[in-house]
């Protein structure tokens, strides 16, 4: 039996994130410019920003950094010396977690995890993380989770989860490593009145997200669609950048390449994209993915089929981010639509 | 799920951390100085104890400082104590990999793959047909069942291999000795030959023809350049081998080789971690992005 | 998100207050839209051209998307208004096997110059579709005033409606142009087979917003002190390269291995190395057209990085790119006389 | 380049200014050799790299030192008309202007990256040349604005 709902005052938000830095490393959203955020470590409480929707870059970034040293080594004569940079020091928490971002993380977990091999720099730090998953109370228009199966209150792979009632957040204690942060004094009784309200928060809020789009079939429908002419059509106005893969929650292609100068360095490993050529690009010169056409398929194949058949649900959580930060303005929604009724 | 990892008590192995390996001879193969061969010896013999691979397997291996590449095991299992690759010489890896001395260290990950179907090999007749420095791994197959313990698990063993001219031949010591065996029948071609080629001249779809190997109870490996692939397969077709029992090695642009960087999939399935040994049966359900 | 005034003066954050807002110019003609569709359909239908490549309606209010039609019904989606800001001529490196109708605006066009001066293509497989340009309104700054999520938008004279679940505002369209847009003394395309509608009135020098002047005038430390804060948000998803019509080199120097100029990672002194290298490889080819910065999800500056490189190139060497087909691109060529002061 | 380690500053009171210079062929190598024979001193801080033509130093060059921690670049070449190639020196000499005034712009100090025109008969030309680069980059002091920092600690 779970503790029953507390509640944080936003006046105490602060000196609350102070005390868990005691014991955890913490990480949240940061605003780093008007309009631009992204999840970073937080050094002072000052920092959190609760109040944006989704940061550019996903919640992927705090188990898969953008790019993150593996090992260092260093020559000693003939001999390299290896040292890894898997272990995970302190506990963490992440707070401000939106439930679409959450939901990648939990599909992340499939790939990272794996049968045969477990990738241990992505697996010890969410074996250390406890998630504060954040309800959305307005979704966005560019917000398709409850097509992907998820939702704006769902809470699904949150340890805690906060709702925003505007003065204070209620405070849901979900799992065993949410609940060891339920005797902070900071955390107040919440009282049926504050229940009621985020139960109002999270019905309207439910009522926006509706599921317009259903992606029933999609799976079937691409192993059909592999030599179509419509990938021609889907790729024309893709400029090739990365925009799309490098802000997807899910999207999690990487590169792996040396730093070295003069016997010392480190293996670095960085986010790759399947929609760069030289991501498949081999040292013959041959490229089996020589367009934006194979690419574009690639990534929507990936997503809505090759995914599927793997781990047995499509790698998308409706989050938006590539509708909105597209530069050509591609729209995965309408695309699939056209995949789905042809 | 995820917070259960680990409580097994047991710590978990970094897949990416490359083990130390010691060259222990190199030398160049061929006339063009492109094709370097590593013996590689286990620094650790506990890491030696524990490695077990299968022909076609392959390894990534490191050099500090430039990268990691994946190339296929050229030895056999058979052969113990170091393992051995053969080496073209294209990229920043595979440069650095013709610089190394005997007796510098490398890193080395594996054995990664699938590795060739021997299981369904066995009581059968094997068809090897091998172009150009896709030799590697087939050697390793051929070392493998021509072995004294293995080689009555498998019906005849029939070699083709072919390269552009003599000099770029892989092997040559080991094909000399394999010509004068009679329970091999090795066919080695080339495309153009020199003053003091003696053997077969003639492009590999076309000497295949020629030799017409029977199809029947007998599996078909396939290695070798694209073009040269494109052509034999029609041969092998000819001949009725089905497609379930035509097998190739895929080459793809790896870096994790375990199935989570991406890059190599063909379809839903990775040829790092999948593959790299298909049969034509499974690629012609996948789409041609190869 | 929500500022309470209008950010037009883009460099307020570094302490300049000096920006003005345009005086009003001429709003487009309405009639624009229609006359490019029928100039397409006719294009399309006589075969002229493959296909045309215009703008299409967004998904999302404020937005516009390249259209690639086909077929004269395609054409009828063809459109025309203040968001059609993506510089169209990025497409032509992947179309090299068509004839193609381009619909262009200043800047535009004067890239399609340059790349044919450049000899990217042949001229004779291009049509341009000339449009004198409005200038385009900058979204980020819109969505900043508003109050909320901007779920409609449209135009109406001078003005830009725009409303969400519970809000409507109605906004000056000048005051909300993007700052490559406010620079421009070009809005006529220098080349174009056919205009949609009669030439507009250029800006007066003396009214472009001079976003580089107003950087120069920052000490120097707090000049790299700026750049390097707005470089080290950079993604690496190369948006801006990839948006730019001029960036179509076979392999970019950040993709070189041989040598490797460049770290792979986020290191801050990389990214500065990358957009250093990448605005200077547009010196006496850049167009100004702000497709870079617009490109970018990180809303990294960088449109007062090209324009410094246009004005040297204009001051030192009287050049500007893409007006001239017959012109040199000014760092393949030299003059005796140079200036050279700098050199003991 | 192998400027990148031994460029590195080691300690603020030792540290002496490092330049790298890139000198052509034809002119300025012929007069840096010329102060070595003439035994005309100039400051030990600059390193040479000779190249074909001052129209050779591709920016890159240029950036990659200053980045990799060089203090201070030097670009020699022909006098104007007497380039070896006819023209090498003065398209080099509008690449070195503009590429001049935009790394000011963005905020490198101006002294960091400087050109000349030094023949082969000018083995003075030469040694004052360096001397004032030295001393002009030794008054800015190390180069901090733009260095490769220790990677970006994983989050």
């Amino acid at each position: 039996m779970r503790r029953g709902p507390a509640k944080l005052e936003k006046k105490n938000l602060k000196a609350f994130l102070q005390t868990l830095m005691e014991r955890y490393d913490l990480f949240g959203p940061v605003r780093l410019a008007e309009g631009v955020s992204v999840y970073k470590r937080i050094d002072d409480p000052q920092e959190v920003d609760l109040s944006s929707a989704n940061p550019q870059k996903p919640l992927k970034e705090v188990f898969f950094a953008q790019s993150e040293v593996m090992f260092r080594y260093e020559k000693a004569g003939r001999k390299t010396e290896v040292r890894s940079t898997e272990e995970v020091e302190r506990e963490r928490i992440v707070l401000g977690a939106r439930p679409c971002d959450i939901a990648a993380v939990l599909l992340l977990d499939q790939v990272f995890s794996g049968k045969d091999y477990t990738d241990v720099y992505y697996a010890k730090k969410r074996e250390k993380t406890t998630l504060i998953g954040l309800a959305c109370n307005r979704p966005l228009s560019t917000c398709f989770c409850a097509s992907m199966g998820g939702g704006p209150f769902v809470r699904r792979g949150s340890d805690l989860f906060w709702i925003d009632l505007g003065e204070a957040y209620l405070v849901e204690f979900l799992t065993e490593k949410g609940e060891a942060l339920s005797q902070n004094t900071l955390l107040e009784k919440a009282d049926a009145s504050e229940i009621d309200l985020a139960k109002a928060l999270e019905q309207r809020a439910s009522e926006k997200a509706t599921s317009s789009l259903s992606i029933e079939g999609i799976e079937k429908r691409l192993d059909e669609m592999v030599e179509s002419p419509f990938w021609d059509r889907v790729q024309e106005k893709c400029i090739g950048c990365r925009v799309c893969t490098y802000l997807c929650p899910t999207c999690h292609c990487f590169d792996i390449v040396d730093e070295a100068s003069r016997g010392q360095g480190q293996r670095v490993r960085n986010w790759d994209s399947c929609l760069s050529p030289l991501y498949s690009l081999e040292t013959s010169g041959h490229n089996p993915r020589p367009t934006t056409r194979e690419r574009t398929r690639q990534r929507l194949m990936h997503k809505f089929n090759y995914f599927p058949k793997n781990f047995g649900s499509v790698a998308c959580v409706g989050c938006g981010r590539c509708i909105i930060y597209c530069p050509a303005h591609f729209d995965i929604r309408k695309t699939l639509e056209e995949i789905l009724v042809p | 799920m995820f917070h259960d990892l680990g409580d097994e008590g047991l710590p978990m192995k970094n897949p990416y951390q490359p083990i130390p390996m010691v060259v222990r001879k190199a030398w160049i193969e061929t006339s063009d100085r492109m094709l370097r061969t590593l013996e590689l010896g286990f620094a650790d013999k506990e890491e030696e104890r524990s490695f077990q691979f299968i022909p076609g397997q392959f390894c990534e291996l490191s050099v500090f400082g430039k990268g990691e590449a994946p190339f296929g095991i050229a030895s056999a299992p058979t052969e113990q104590g170091a393992l051995r690759f053969t080496i073209n010489k294209a990229g920043v890896v595979t440069t650095a990999l013709h610089q190394v001395e005997e007796g510098d260290e490398i890193g080395l990950r594996g054995p990664l793959g699938n590795g060739y179907p021997l299981e369904a090999f066995e009581g059968k007749n094997l068809l090897v047909i091998g172009g150009g420095f896709a030799f590697t791994t087939l050697r390793s197959l051929i070392v493998y069942f021509l072995h004294p313990q293995n080689r009555s698990k498998i019906g005849d063993i029939t070699v083709l291999y072919g390269a552009r001219m003599p000099g770029l031949l892989l092997y040559k010591e080991e094909l000399a000795q394999w010509e004068r065996r009679e329970d091999l029948k090795l066919v080695v071609t080339v495309d153009q030959g020199d003053g003091n080629w003696k053997g077969k001249v003639g492009l590999v779809p076309n000497v295949l023809e020629e030799i017409a190997p029977s199809s029947n109870d007998t599996y078909a490996v396939i290695c070798g350049p694209p073009i040269m692939i494109k052509f034999t397969f029609p041969k092998l077709m000819a001949l009725r081998f089905p497609i379930e029992r035509i097998y190739t090695s895929l080459e793809r642009r790896m870096k994790c080789g375990i199935g989570k960087c991406g890059r190599c999939n063909i379809g839903h399935l990775y040829v790092c971690k999948d593959g790299p040994v298909f049969s034509y049966a499974q690629l012609e359900k996948l789409p041609r992005d190869y | 998100m929500m500022a309470n005034a209008p950010s037009v003066g883009a460099w307020k954050s570094i302490g300049a207050e000096s920006v003005q807002p345009f005086s009003p110019i001429r709003s487009g003609n309405p009639m624009i839209e229609q006359r490019i569709r029928e100039k397409a359909k006719e294009l399309l239908s006589r075969k002229d051209v493959d296909l045309v490549i215009g703008f299409g309606r967004g998904t999302l209010p404020l937005r516009a998307t390249p259209l690639f039609a086909r077929t004269p019904e395609e054409a009828e989606e063809l459109i025309w208004n203040s968001f059609c800001a993506a510089n169209l001529a990025t497409y032509l490196h992947k179309l090299s096997r068509f004839k193609v109708g381009l619909v262009v605006k200043g800047c535009d066009s004067r890239s399609v110059v340059a790349l044919l001066r450049e000899r990217r293509f042949e001229p004779e497989r291009l049509f341009l579709i000339g449009v004198p340009c409005q200038r385009m309104v900058d979204r980020r700054k819109v969505q900043r005033v508003a109050p909320g999520e901007i779920l409609d938008a449209r135009e109406q004279g001078d003005r830009i409606i725009v409303k969400g679940e519970d809000f409507e505002i109605h906004l000056k369209r000048d005051e909300f142009l993007y700052s490559s847009c406010q620079a421009c003394l070009h809005r006529n395309p220098p080349k174009a087979d056919w205009l949609a509608s009669p030439p507009v009135e250029e800006s007066a020098l003396t009214e472009a917003f001079d976003e580089a002047r107003l950087f120069e005038e920052r000490p120097s430390e707090e000049r790299w002190n700026f750049f390097i804060k707005e470089t080290s948000r950079c993604i690496r998803c190369y948006a801006c390269r990839e948006a730019c019509p001029m960036c179509y080199c076979s392999e970019c120097f950040v993709d070189s291995s041989r040598p490797k100029w460049i770290g792979s990672g986020l290191d801050p002194s990389d990214l500065a190395f990358y957009h250093i290298v990448r605005a200077y490889h547009q010196t006496g080819r850049c167009a100004g057209c702000g497709a870079c910065e617009r490109a970018c999800p990180m809303e990294i500056r960088l449109s007062y990085l090209t324009q410094k490189l246009n004005r040297d190139v204009k001051e030192l060497f009287e050049f500007e790119a893409g007006l001239d087909p017959k012109d040199r691109p000014p760092l393949s060529t030299y003059e005796p006389d140079d200036w050279q002061e700098f050199i003991k | 380049m192998k400027v990148k380690d031994s460029a590195r500053i080691d300690l603020e009171s030792s540290w002496q200014p490092k330049i790298l210079a890139f000198l052509c062929n034809w002119c300025s190598y012929a007069g840096a050799d010329l102060a070595g024979t003439s035994r005309i001193q100039y400051p030990p801080n600059v390193r040479v790299i000779r190249v074909p033509c001052s129209g050779r130093v591709n920016p890159l060059f240029i950036l990659k030192a200053l980045q990799s921690g060089v203090d201070g670049v030097l670009v020699s070449g022909c006098h104007p008309g007497d380039c070896h190639y006819i023209s090498g020196n003065y398209v080099g000499r509008r690449k070195s202007a503009t590429l001049k005034r935009f790394l000011e712009y963005l905020g490198i100090e101006p002294g960091r990256v400087q050109f000349s025109w030094v023949s082969a008969a000018e083995g003075a030309k030469f040694s004052q040349v360096v001397k004032e680069v030295t001393e002009d980059v030794r008054k800015l002091g190390p180069i901090r604005r733009w260095t490769l920092q220790p990677q970006a600690q994983k989050p």
